[in-house]
């Protein structure tokens, strides 16, 4: 690392043997992390950048990537464009990274996208996952392991419409912005495709950060719906969660939406059982040998349980070792080929990186909301694990788009 | 009492020489910063540029506007919108989004005038956050909280060095533009406006219509430094238009010092320069923020270029004396 | 001894206007202070009663030392302070602008019936609002608000401006017999025939320092210093 | 649209309408008094739910813990009122409003922050404290208890008010003082100690508001931000500073709002501003304001 | 006549602060309006100058009717105005506070790229001298004694070239000495510049000393009109006003 240059230092917990560390001194291969330490971002970043950490140092204990260490550092955006495009240019032109990792809001992501892409530095998207990053606005210096907001509600949908398969009348809520706008549209998409005749009878849009849903609670329950498709989370689906449960909404709803680890550690009991949840993969959602292992590190690290967050930031770091390996090179064009097809086994069970738009065939996870003796809060039970490649959009849906926003490729 | 007022022609400020220093600085600057820095100067000229047209209708005209973020935003999407979606020439797209900004103000700026004190304050508060509510919501035509991405300058000005000359001149020429016009009868209604507006009703000046292309001179320079930005780092998003960054220029002013012309553009340029310094180490930024405007506002009254002067005049002052 | 003031320096902000003021009032006396527009007259006053503290010098209220002390300390040990500007609450109502000072001390002779006979428009005016009355009524207005506190001590600045001849008569009178009730009175005025009307002794000041001081009978004796300070 | 619909749109407009209520009175209090438009009023309310979770979970107190906690956290608050008041806005009465703003601006990032540190970014949640966790039935329609929780302090904080202000002689000073504090000093009252308390007062309530808030829905960074805006859209409706207005503000926002929701739910924020706007065009100072001069 | 009132009528709440008066101003009179506290004084002014607007009745200016034009046109036309309490730019220098009428009057107010220092620097320095500020010409406002700010206040509203200038009480809270060099200088004014003026004064020494022509208001209503003379023989005035000090 250069000597006195002001940034955010992994601090290796675990110190790599003194001999790796000499053999592999020259020339490390520079991390940067980008995250959005602010408002409801804040958490998820935290979680992220220490799943960043605990596999960077798993690697440089095994003496690092092709024989070089990796340096993090890590930036904050204050979850705003302008500050997010300064601090990448920051990292690519003063910390001179390799590689970038982040950010979590999907609106920084695009901007930070545009910069990175520019200077043709490589960007593993793991928490923000509008589709537009790999779709709409397509660059090839960009992947995502996460599923996208596509794929993750037309998962989402099926589920549901497997459980209600007499469900016609529907409504929405979700929070308003590129998530919640990308999530909704592809639910509505899928639900006329498997219920021909449905149809949505109200969509609610509170702003993210909303702290009361009692005028959304009362104005989606006038509307007598079959069930209702969510894609609210983390606080405000608490908060949600709090005020719906007073007017019986659980129990004559049926209702779906990100029902996560954090959310059940702030509900606590007041989690309902049997609502249906939709998640991107922690611990109770894919109890893999390797993702129980994850689990053990991660408490020993941070005295808490993982969640999905830190899992896909975790696979992200391993998907850049695979391909650099492969590429048995930093540079970043030999590397973005590499990828291309690439499988990983990860967390999450293995995955591809399709070569067309560099999306990864991630799993999306849905189940029902039960009590376990074994945790302090409530989990899922009966989880269905779908791969990417079952609800991603075709190759040829892809071409599509990119034909109306001029991508070419 | 008053020793030196008949030399005030010579005081250090009017002395112009540090301006000359100041500009050869800004031009040679690319070959003495690293291209980080550079782009942080760049930024500093654009935010110094919003605090100026802020520091118009504030230290100038005594009314303190907390919606300015929404021209800047305004300039901002403006030429965004029109070279992304409609593939507008850039210098035309340029220009629009400043117009659009005035426009803006001149249309918000009929009600605000009308009110003096914190109830402006709070007026314009309220329209700037109605206009990021309507950009932020209006998800089909504006992108909504994705914001604008694609904003590219034409070729020539694509590098760093390029656009940073680019915004210099811009900066300078604005700056004296506005310098201009605090200095002109103009500027000096303004200032009797602050001063005491009945008392300037009664001289004859409609105060409403004075007030109101103030707010529209400042409307449209605070919309020049968005349209600078937007390109600058190639995108927009509501988050320029929140009222939060309104409250940047008045940090960036009273830190500075509002009764000087210059005083926002060294507040601002202490602001950005720390900011990028220290969220290398920390994202507890704003908590020092917060504690670096509270010294301001306890030990330097007149902000930091206030303080100076008075230094310095003091020194001068003593000098003469002896 | 009422009040004594030994060798004050006030300021405004870095300018200096009061040059080593000394002064006294004995208990029960009236005292004026005459001097041309900007002699410090105010200044003085405001530094009795603690808006504008001296820098220096003593001032000792009933043989304690006040100054430096905040302006509701001064104000609750008994001195009362009647400002030229008026300064009455407009979002009040007469009554409750009288009201808001009432002080009940020992010995109290102020209550509102009696400032109300004192003024009567004012008990006309009762609900209305402060920010409504006519320049003289706010005049009025405020020398009952402050009577109301009881003082032992009447800081009176300029109480007859702004008003009617036959209110200012009227006023001279209930002053004469507030000071008959024992109220020490310390009076700025530039109407010098109501001030002399009322005082035992006078202090003529000019540019921020006493340049005379004598009993109203030496100072009608003495032509020169009338016509020099104050042109009568 | 059916009766029982609307009513019950109509009763989520009060509830948001009566938590609006506790927040802005607060504001609009400190407003009123110390000229002081405190912009770190939301911060505090936020430091106030973050404490009575905090205090709540230390506590342990099974049934009525809450309330204890909710006491307990606005007494805290009240003291750092008390700081902020005793430390940083007593040295600036004499300077003009502008300073005083961006003081307690600063004051968000400085608190804003130390929320971030002390609690991380984490979002908590508390149940619902008994006896308020089941729902009424109205018109055969359920509506939470716990917002009738609200409302009704919403009225007893309201009633307190306006006893305070229009009522006692304490009212009268603290209206006086608005105006022009050195002749109310003058006039033999303590200033310093009106203005503090005032101050303290105003914390505890924000405090207060925060600390009901956090059964109602969850505890996060960034519920300072989302709550000051729509509180300066209340007070300015009603008229800075009266406290009729600020009720009326809260009621007209809430239902804004509610029914914005119902009806064109991607424009039910717009239309608060637009509400303020409107009002003002008609009437600048808000409707129970007064023009200044 | 150059300004003349018909039927004005202004009411706040239930009470009638004018009441139905009707008056005129010649060209080149010095004015008085006299009259106990709250009989309407102000108020009146103020109806004159557009800082009310009247309930009923007209206001005219050289023939011109001016019932609802605002201030600023008003002032435009020559109508000027002092404050009963000193209104004065407390953080600018005497000069510029003079400058300020000046760039009002010629209309150059508009003018955004010129440099306002530029202009007009005699004739300011002519109005300096005419009330004797010129020795602190470049103190601000906020920092001269209250009788020099009584003199600004004037030398400001000269500045506009006002055709009739409306004083409310100049002289209150003057010295004698004060007192006298104002009367001074309104007559001045009046004789060289030909002015008209209007004022309110409860100095009766003022008002007999130097008014051509004395109004007088109780309750809102005028109860006399005339010579300094004829209003002093007044019975009514007497009783309700001066009581024996004219
Ligand atoms: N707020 C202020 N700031 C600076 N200087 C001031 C201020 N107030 C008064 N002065 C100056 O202090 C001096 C004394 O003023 P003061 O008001 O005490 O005089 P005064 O004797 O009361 O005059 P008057 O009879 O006109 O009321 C004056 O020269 C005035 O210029
Ligand atoms: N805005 C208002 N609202 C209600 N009443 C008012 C208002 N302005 C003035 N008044 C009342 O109108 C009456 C006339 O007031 P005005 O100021 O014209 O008196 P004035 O003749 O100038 O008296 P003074 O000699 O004391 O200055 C007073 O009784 C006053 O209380
Ligand atoms: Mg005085
Ligand atoms: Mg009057």
């Amino acid at each position: 690392a250069q000597a006195g240059t002001p940034a955010l230092k992994a601090d290796t917990k675990t110190p790599a043997p003194k001999a790796a560390v000499k053999a592999d001194a020259k020339d490390p291969i520079r991390l940067g992390a980008i995250w959005d330490y602010a408002g409801p971002c804040y958490m998820l970043s935290e979680s992220a950048v220490q799943g960043i950490k605990i596999a960077v140092d798993e690697i440089n204990a095994k003496g690092g990537i092709i024989g070089r260490k990796i340096d993090l550092i890590v930036r904050d955006t204050e979850m705003k464009v302008d500050v997010g495009a300064r601090e990448t240019k920051d990292l690519i032109l003063r910390e001179k990274v390799h590689f970038l990792i982040g950010p979590c809001s999907s609106g920084v992501a695009l901007a930070v996208q545009v910069v990175q892409a520019e200077s043709k530095v490589l960007r593993i998207t793991c928490m923000a996952n509008t589709e537009a990053q790999v779709v709409d606005k397509f660059t090839p210096y960009v992947a995502q392991v996460v599923p996208n907001t596509y794929m993750e509600a037309i998962a989402a949908t099926r589920f549901m419409n497997k459980k209600y398969p007499a469900a016609k009348k529907f409504c929405t809520i979700a929070p308003d912005y590129e998530f919640g706008r990308r999530e909704e549209a592809a639910f509505a998409e899928e639900i006329k495709r498997l219920v021909p005749d449905s149809e949505i009878l109200y969509q609610a849009w509170p702003k993210p950060g909303e702290k009361d849903f009692t005028s959304f609670i009362t104005a989606i329950m006038a509307q007598k719906p079959d069930a209702v498709h969510s894609s609210l989370f983390g606080g405000d689906l608490v908060a949600f969660t709090k005020q719906a449960a007073p007017y019986g909404f659980f129990e004559k709803i049926p209702f779906i939406a990100l029902y996560d680890l954090p959310v059940f550690v702030a509900l606590g009991n007041d989690a309902p059982d049997g609502v249906m949840a939709f998640g991107r993969g922690c611990f109770f959602m894919d109890p893999n040998p390797k993702m129980m292992e994850f689990v053990d590190k991660y408490r020993k690290a941070r005295g808490a349980y993982p969640d999905s967050w830190a899992v896909q930031a975790y696979d992200s770091v391993y998907l850049l070792k695979a391909a650099v390996e492969k590429a048995k090179s930093s540079d970043t064009e030999k590397v973005i080929v590499a990828m291309e097809g690439i499988t990983l086994d990860s967390l999450r069970g293995k995955f591809t990186i399709r070569p067309l738009d560099h999306m990864g065939s991630v799993p999306c996870y849905q189940g029902v909301i039960a009590k376990d003796p074994n945790y302090p809060f409530k989990i899922w039970k009966d989880v269905v694990r779908v791969p990417g490649d079952q609800v991603w959009r075709s190759e040829e849906g892809v071409r599509e788009v990119w034909k109306k926003t001029g991508v070419t490729r | 009492m008053e020793a030196n007022t008949t030399d005030k022609k010579s005081s250090w400020l009017k002395s112009g020489w540090w301006l000359i220093l100041l500009v050869a600085a800004g031009l040679a600057a690319p070959y003495v910063i690293s291209e980080f820095y550079l782009l942080i100067l760049g930024e500093a000229l654009i935010m110094s540029l919003f605090a100026l047209s802020f520091n118009l209708l504030f230290g100038h005209m005594g009314q303190l506007p907390f919606g300015q973020a929404a021209f800047y935003g305004l300039g901002g999407y403006g030429i965004a919108m029109l070279l992304t979606k409609y593939q507008m020439n850039f210098w035309l797209s340029f220009v629009a989004g400043i117009g659009l900004a005035a426009l803006a103000g001149l249309i918000i700026g009929i009600f605000c005038v009308r009110l003096r004190g914190i109830y402006f304050s709070i007026l314009t508060l309220a329209f700037g956050q109605l206009i990021f509510v309507i950009i932020y919501k209006w998800h089909d035509f504006t992108g909504g909280d994705d914001g604008i991405q694609g904003v590219f300058p034409p070729e020539f000005l694509k590098t760093s060095v390029s656009y940073y000359y680019f915004v210099l001149l811009v900066f300078c020429i604005a700056a004296f533009i506005l310098w201009r016009i605090t200095h002109s009868p103009f500027g000096y209604i303004l200032k009797a406006m602050r001063e005491n507006s009945e008392r300037t009703e009664f001289l004859g000046v409609p105060i409403a219509r004075y007030q109101l292309i103030a707010f529209v001179i400042s409307a449209a320079f605070a919309g020049l430094a968005g349209a600078l930005w937007a390109p600058f780092y190639r995108s927009v998003a509501p988050s320029t238009l929140i009222w939060i960054k309104s409250g940047e220029p008045v940090m960036a002013t009273i830190l500075g010092g509002a009764g000087l012309f210059f005083g926002p553009v060294l507040g601002t340029f202490i602001i950005t320069f720390f900011h990028a310094y220290i969220l290398g180490f920390t994202h507890f930024w704003p908590i020092i923020m917060g504690t670096l405007i509270l010294i301001v506002i306890f030990f330097l009254p007149g902000g930091v270029l206030g303080f100076i002067k008075e230094k310095l005049d003091n020194r001068k002052k003593r000098g003469q004396q002896s | 001894m009422m009040i004594e003031l030994k060798d004050i320096h006030t300021y405004y902000g870095t300018s200096h206007i009061l040059f080593g003021i000394s002064m006294h009032v004995e208990e029960g006396e009236s005292v004026c202070l005459l001097g041309r527009n900007g002699a410090g007259k105010t200044t003085t006053l405001k530094s009795i009663i603690g808006l504008t503290p001296p820098k220096k010098g003593n001032i000792r209220f009933q043989g304690k030392e006040i100054a430096g002390r905040p302006p509701y300390r001064i104000a609750r040990m008994g001195v009362g302070f009647v400002p030229d500007d008026r300064r009455i609450f407009p979002d009040l109502t007469v009554r409750q602008n009288i009201l808001l000072a009432k002080k009940d001390r020992e010995g109290s002779i102020w209550n509102l019936d009696r400032v109300y006979s004192l003024f009567p428009k004012l008990k006309d005016l009762d609900s209305n609002m402060g920010g409504h009355l006519s320049g003289g009524e706010q005049q009025m207005l405020t020398i009952a608000r402050t009577l109301m506190t009881n003082p032992s001590l009447l800081l009176l600045d300029e109480p007859g401006e702004g008003l009617a001849p036959l209110v200012v008569k009227a006023m001279g009178e209930q002053l004469m017999e507030i000071k008959k009730l024992g109220v020490t009175m310390l009076i700025c005025e530039h109407n010098v025939g109501l001030a002399m009307s009322l005082s035992d002794r006078a202090y003529i000041m000019d540019k921020g320092a006493i340049r005379y001081q004598g009993t109203i009978s030496d100072l009608k004796a003495n032509e020169e210093i009338r016509k020099k300070y104050l042109m009568v | 649209m059916s009766f029982d619909v609307l009513f019950n749109q109509f009763l989520s407009g009060i509830a948001r309408g009566s938590m609006l209520f506790l927040v802005a009175s607060g504001l609009s209090l400190t407003f009123g008094v110390l000229r002081v438009l405190n912009f770190a009023h939301g911060s505090l309310y936020m430091l106030g739910a973050f404490l009575t979770y905090s205090i709540w979970k230390w506590l342990l107190i099974p049934v009525y813990g809450f309330y204890v906690a909710t006491l307990l956290s606005a007494l805290v608050i009240a003291g750092i009122g008390l700081l902020i008041e005793y430390s940083i806005l007593r040295r600036l009465y004499a300077r003009g409003w502008p300073e005083q703003l961006l003081a307690t601006y600063a004051l968000i990032l400085i608190i804003t922050d130390t929320v971030k540190w002390f609690w991380g970014g984490e979002f908590l949640s508390i149940p619902r404290p008994e006896p308020f966790t089941k729902a009424v039935f109205l018109f055969g329609f359920p509506f939470p208890s716990y917002n009738f929780f609200i409302i009704i302090l919403g009225l007893v904080l309201v009633f307190f008010l306006w006893w305070l202000v229009y009522k006692t002689r304490l009212g009268d000073i603290i209206r006086a003082a608005a105006h022009d504090r050195d002749m109310v000093s003058a006039l033999g009252i303590p200033i310093p100690w009106l203005f503090t308390s005032i101050f303290v007062l105003g914390a505890f309530i924000a405090g207060l508001s925060g600390a009901v808030t956090a059964p109602y829905g969850s505890i996060a960074l960034g519920m300072d931000i989302e709550i000051i805006v729509e509180c300066f859209a209340v007070v300015v409706i009603g008229g800075m500073g009266s406290l009729p207005g600020t009720l009326l503000g809260s009621f007209i926002v809430g239902q804004v709002y509610s029914f914005g929701i119902m009806y064109k739910p991607e424009l039910a924020l717009a239309f608060i501003f637009m509400v303020m706007a409107i009002v003002l065009i008609i009437r600048p100072w808000g409707i129970f304001g007064r023009p200044e001069r | 006549m150059i300004l003349e009132t018909k039927k004005l009528v202004k009411e706040f709440g239930k009470l009638l602060a004018t009441n139905n008066v009707s008056f005129s101003v010649n060209k080149g009179d010095i004015h008085a309006i006299i009259g106990p506290n709250g009989a309407g004084k102000s108020t009146f002014f103020n109806l004159i100058t557009g800082y009310h607007i009247p309930d009923s009745g007209k206001v005219f200016f050289k023939g011109k009717e001016i019932t609802k034009l605002p201030s600023y046109r008003r002032c435009r036309l020559g109508i000027t105005r002092s404050f009963q309490i000193t209104s004065i730019y407390p953080k600018l220098t005497v000069y510029e506070s003079i400058l300020m009428a000046l760039l009002s009057r010629h209309r150059v107010t508009l003018n955004l790229f010129s440099s306002a220092d530029k202009y007009f620097r005699e004739e300011v320095w002519s109005i300096l001298e005419d009330v004797g500020l010129a020795d602190q010409a470049h103190v601000n406002g906020d920092s001269i004694s209250h009788g020099d700010k009584k003199r600004l206040e004037l030398a400001v509203t000269l500045g506009t070239k006002p055709e009739l200038l409306l004083l409310d009480e100049p002289t209150c809270g003057m010295s004698p000495e004060e007192t006298e060099s104002i009367m001074a200088m309104i007559k001045n004014l009046v004789d060289k510049k030909g002015l008209t003026i209007l004022f309110t004064e409860h100095d009766m020494g003022v008002v007999f000393g130097i008014a051509r022509r004395i109004s007088v208001l109780h309750q809102g209503s005028m109860i006399a009109d005339g010579t300094p003379e004829e209003v002093r023989a007044s019975e009514e005035v007497q009783k309700v006003y001066l009581g024996g000090a004219a």
